[in-house]
């Protein structure tokens, strides 16, 4: 690795970038003035470029970045065909959430200097989650991403947005407790927290310890990528908070949080056949439930937050199972969620500009006032369910064809259920939105409102027509998938890298 | 709203009991049992024998700052979040208050105009520090020196003995906030603690992006750090230097907490 | 003889622990996690990581104590005045802390 | 007959054992407190379990502080650095996270009267 790292660092930049110039832009934020939205903006597709550049370069293996001691000692970076990828994607869906703050927001609260440190340093946060190969460091980046979570969700400021932010931190710093825990227990029992290493001497500590952090990790993973029987506060934090902040948890935050979760199966357990078992039920169960509470939501952002969970429920069935066609096509959902969540959000924030609340009544015949948003949100809903050609249909094509292949049934049947339980509530909503009203409802139509730009419609068009297109040619993006999903399982591979040794 | 059926607190209570009480002896259980497995070769022993080419007597600061610098950066960038949180919260009055409804995100405009909405709130807090006696004034601002110039050392020395930014950091801030307490009119401008967090902030990026250039790591020791120099003040290479903007780092924002948290009337937003 | 203390220590802090947990008095109930606190302090300098002990007696005795009293001023002493408890719930409580 | 209860074995079963106690004391306190304050008072409890379960099993007994002075030339026989400069950083990083949640709690108090988390139900389903 070292000839890597003896080139200037200049001329080649390395991962440490993907989160040193978001910390630095963030301190530096009294100098930005009113040109921080653009900065925002321009930061992450910079990051992007920067993750598709490394991105190329770990095909054959993974890029270790030593952090002034080489590992096991010390910190490293570890940016391989996977986590990179999420970087890229999570990085863009960022830079997109600016763009549309960057046009939309006319709200006090997102004009503060505050709101844009928090979402430099929630962005910050996560993809030092996705790239850190030390368990310790891990958990301070948790504590970053989750600390700007729990503000972004009380940036308004009033009773509603506080509960949710209070709820976020309580349930938040519970997960981080644990998780502080199993990594305290962790350093006792192998001496390390090296990934990498603790991969290696994991087996060989008692087994009654190894369940113990195990369950730790579950419980406190568990409640921050939103997996039953942990996520019961999910929905009252999107509701409370702003459909924009929400946007974020969902399609960024949560998909960090899955990934470690994963990363932490794969790379840790020997065997992770068990535990992959287990994960599929949970998500499976995560699935089900989530899709029949949702039926009965009355609120938008509610129903959302339940579709959501259903989607995580979707992919840690897929990735739970661990083999390598499955996961790639696990993976795919997880891109298409985070595009066409952050589209159903962003459309969300432009209804709720124009109606009084987010509840059923007040959004009826949203469509006559909105018919842009409104075919956005159909557009998006239809790929949320998988209809052909969108997104959603070729990545649960995907896991069914990756399940039957295996022999494994009872996955794709409850996809299948999921898929219509959606189908139920996403035609109820969009029935709504285009129901006919009568004409003293609209004339409640509010006037006077500072309306945001047509420019802020172009990140939602940017959305749609990846989705549409990820739909027609799935091949763009299956090379890079099927190679995040090997290296993802490989788990003798990221070791090796790291050690020098196969395990 | 009406609220759930009354919350059976008696039997919640005990039942808690008996669930923590039989976690507590599951968790000793395994503990004791893996007790004899102990790692008996830790990663701090790998470093520990390589703390002298840092030139630090304190291992832990050498951890701190160097081996682990990137957590540190991490922990004060929590600070600044913490930091920025409140003083947000406390920044200025939020226009509207507690609604079943959640107002939308873009709307907020179409709320300046109208009166504000009565609420349940409670009315709003006395502010009334009531105003300290002579001799806690006068203890008070005799101490407040003496407590400053402990801070300063405490942080500077952090390479040599025990301390260094965080606890020195507090300890300036400690004292900021007992002078505080003891003469109202007292106040850290928000300017000042801004540009001081800011350029302890990206200071300590920008050591760690010099270290990259120059020492080919993030974070790497750039200065002259040779074991001969150990226990010198002036020893250890950057690491006093960036223990020091730690010290600054964690000064200020700890002391711009008290300060939210002290005085409620709110303060101009930058 | 060290065991001895850190045994001593470890009852100082559970007393405190209990009183923090249980105490209706926030007031009170803060002074019970300060204890603990110190507490920890000196189990931290039984266990020679003094620059633990110093953070420890700075930030858990000294910055979390002010925090908590900070909030307490605002908030009341009373842990169960919030006006939405019902008189059950606070007889129960009191029942509960009284066995 | 004091000193024979200062092997590693004894030592490393109290921290265990005093450390985990006051881990479900905190554990209890969260699950049945509602006042915020107690809520986050529970939490730090938990924190500082962690925290000395984490020093009081990595130290053995008759080391010294890893800080050379009073003629110590090298670093024999000195306690584990490294949970102690994690502790630290946990440290402060539970400090920011109790201090923002108590200002949470201060503006949400200010506004609505309440200090009850189960009665913060403005979000629950209508």
């Amino acid at each position: 690795m070292d000839q890597i790292l003896l080139q200037s660092p200049l001329l080649t930049p390395t991962p440490i970038w993907l989160i040193a110039l978001p910390l630095l832009v963030a301190f530096l934020s009294p100098l930005w003035g009113r040109a921080r939205w653009p900065l925002l903006f321009g930061v992450h597709l910079g990051l992007f470029a920067l993750a598709l550049w490394l991105l190329a370069g770990v095909q054959d293996g993974p890029l270790i970045e030593t952090l002034v001691i080489a590992p096991p000692l010390g910190i490293h970076l570890h940016a391989d065909a996977v986590s990179l990828l999420l970087v890229a994607l999570l990085t863009f869906a960022v830079a997109l959430v600016a763009a549309f703050l960057w046009q939309g927001a006319r709200a006090p609260h997102w004009q503060s200097r505050q709101a844009f440190v928090l979402i430099m340093l929630l962005s910050a946060g996560c993809n030092g989650m996705l790239l850190t190969g030390d368990l310790f460091n891990l958990y301070v980046f948790i504590e970053i991403a989750g600390v700007s979570a729990y503000l972004l969700s009380a940036l308004r400021r009033d009773a509603a947005a506080l509960e949710a932010g209070l709820k976020y931190l309580i349930i938040g710093a519970v997960s981080a407790v644990f998780i502080l825990f199993a990594t305290v227990l962790t350093y006792i029992t192998t001496g390390t927290l090296n990934l990498a290493a603790i991969g290696m001497a994991f087996a060989d500590i008692p087994a009654a310890m190894q369940i113990l952090i195990g369950l730790l990790l579950l419980v406190g993973l568990g409640i921050k990528a939103e997996l039953f029987p942990f996520n019961v506060w999910v929905p009252e934090i999107y509701r409370g908070s702003d459909p924009e902040a929400s946007a974020l948890f969902s399609g960024v935050v949560v998909k960090a949080f899955l990934f470690v979760l994963f990363n932490l199966v794969f790379l840790i357990l020997a065997d992770p056949a068990v535990v992959g078992r287990w994960l599929m039920i949970l998500g499976g169960v995560t699935m089900v439930i989530a899709e029949l509470t949702a039926l009965r939501q009355r609120d938008l952002r509610r129903m959302l937050a339940y579709s959501s969970l259903g989607q995580v429920g979707l992919i840690t069935l897929a990735l739970g199972f661990a083999e390598t066609t499955v996961v790639a096509g696990g993976l795919f959902h997880l891109v298409n969620h985070t595009l066409a969540k952050l589209l159903l959000f962003m459309v969300a924030a432009l209804m709720l500009s124009r109606a009084s609340s987010g509840h059923l009544d007040a959004l009826t015949g949203i469509a006559r006032r909105l018919p842009l948003a409104a075919g956005l949100f159909v557009l998006g809903s239809l790929s949320m369910l998988g209809l052909p050609p969108l997104a959603g249909f070729m990545s649960k094509l995907w896991i069914m064809a990756g399940f039957a292949e295996a022999g494994v049934f009872w996955p794709i049947a409850l996809i299948l259920l999921g898929a219509l339980l959606e189908a139920a509530y996403f035609f109820r909503w969009i029935a709504l939105f285009y129901r006919p009203v009568p004409a003293p409802r609209l004339a409640s139509d509010p006037v006077g409102l500072p309306t945001a730009s047509s420019a802020v419609t172009w990140p939602l068009l940017v959305l749609a027509v990846l989705l549409i297109g990820f739909g027609l040619a799935p091949v763009l993006l299956e090379p890079a998938l099927n190679l995040a999903a090997e290296v993802l399982l490989d788990r003798s591979g990221a070791i090796e890298a790291v050690m020098g040794v196969r395990p | 709203m009406s609220r759930a059926a009354p919350h059976p607190v008696r039997i919640s209570a005990r039942l808690m009991l008996v669930v923590c009480g039989w976690l507590f002896l599951l968790q000793v259980a395994v503990i004791l049992l893996t007790l004899g497995q102990t790692a008996t070769e830790t990663v701090g022993d790998g470093l520990l024998a390589r703390t002298m080419e840092t030139g630090a007597a304190n291992a832990v600061t050498a951890v701190v700052v160097s081996f682990r610098g990137f957590d540190t950066l991490g922990e004060v960038t929590v600070l600044f979040l913490a930091a920025t949180g409140i003083g947000l919260l406390f920044s200025a009055r939020p226009e509207r208050t507690g609604t079943n409804t959640g107002p939308g995100s873009l709307d907020e405009g179409l709320a300046e105009g109208n009166p504000p909405v009565p609420t349940m709130a409670a009315p709003p807090p006395e502010r009334v520090l009531s105003q300290p006696n002579e001799i806690l004034a006068n203890g008070i601002r005799l101490i407040y020196p003496v407590l400053l110039l402990f801070g300063v050392y405490v942080v500077v020395h952090g390479h040599l003995s025990p301390g260094g930014g965080f606890q020195g950091g507090v300890i300036i801030a400690t004292a900021f906030m007992l002078r505080m307490l003891a003469d109202p009119s007292f106040v850290l401008p928000p300017i000042v603690i801004a540009v001081l967090e800011s350029f302890s902030g990206s200071g300590f990026v920008l050591f760690g992006l010099i270290g990259l250039v120059l020492a080919g790591t993030f974070l790497g020791n750039v200065l002259p750090h040779s074991a001969a120099s150990t226990g010198l003040l002036v020893s250890a290479g950057v690491i006093p230097l960036i223990y020091i903007l730690v010290g600054i780092k964690v000064g200020a924002e700890v002391g711009a907490i008290f300060q939210d948290m002290l005085e409620h009337h709110p303060h101009q937003e930058h | 003889m060290t065991a001895l203390i850190a045994l001593t220590l470890f009852v100082w802090m559970i007393g405190g622990a209990l009183f923090a947990v249980r105490q209706t008095d926030l007031l009170q109930a803060i002074i019970g996690l300060s204890l603990l606190s110190l507490g920890a302090v000196g189990q931290f300098f039984l266990l020679q990581a003094p620059d633990v002990a110093l953070t420890e007696a700075a930030i858990g005795v000294a910055a979390g104590t002010f925090v908590l009293l900070m909030a307490l001023r605002q908030m009341g002493r009373d842990e169960s005045a919030d006006p939405s408890h019902d008189q059950r719930d606070q007889r129960d409580q009191r029942g509960e802390s009284h066995p | 007959m004091l000193d024979a209860l200062d092997t590693p074995g004894v030592h490393h079963a109290l921290y265990a054992v005093g450390s985990m106690a006051l881990f479900s004391i905190g554990l209890y306190g969260l699950l049945t407190r509602r006042h915020l304050l107690k809520i986050f008072m529970s939490l730090a409890i938990m924190e500082m379990a962690v925290y000395l379960l984490f020093i009081g099993l990595t130290t053995q007994p008759g080391r010294t502080a890893p800080i050379l002075s009073d003629g110590l030339v090298e670093f024999a026989g000195t306690a584990d650095p490294v949970p102690q400069a994690l502790t630290l950083t946990a440290l402060v990083i539970a400090l920011a996270v109790l201090a923002l949640g108590v200002s949470m709690s201060i503006r949400y108090h200010q506004l609505t009267g309440t200090t009850d988390v189960e009665t913060m139900s403005a979000l629950k389903d209508p």
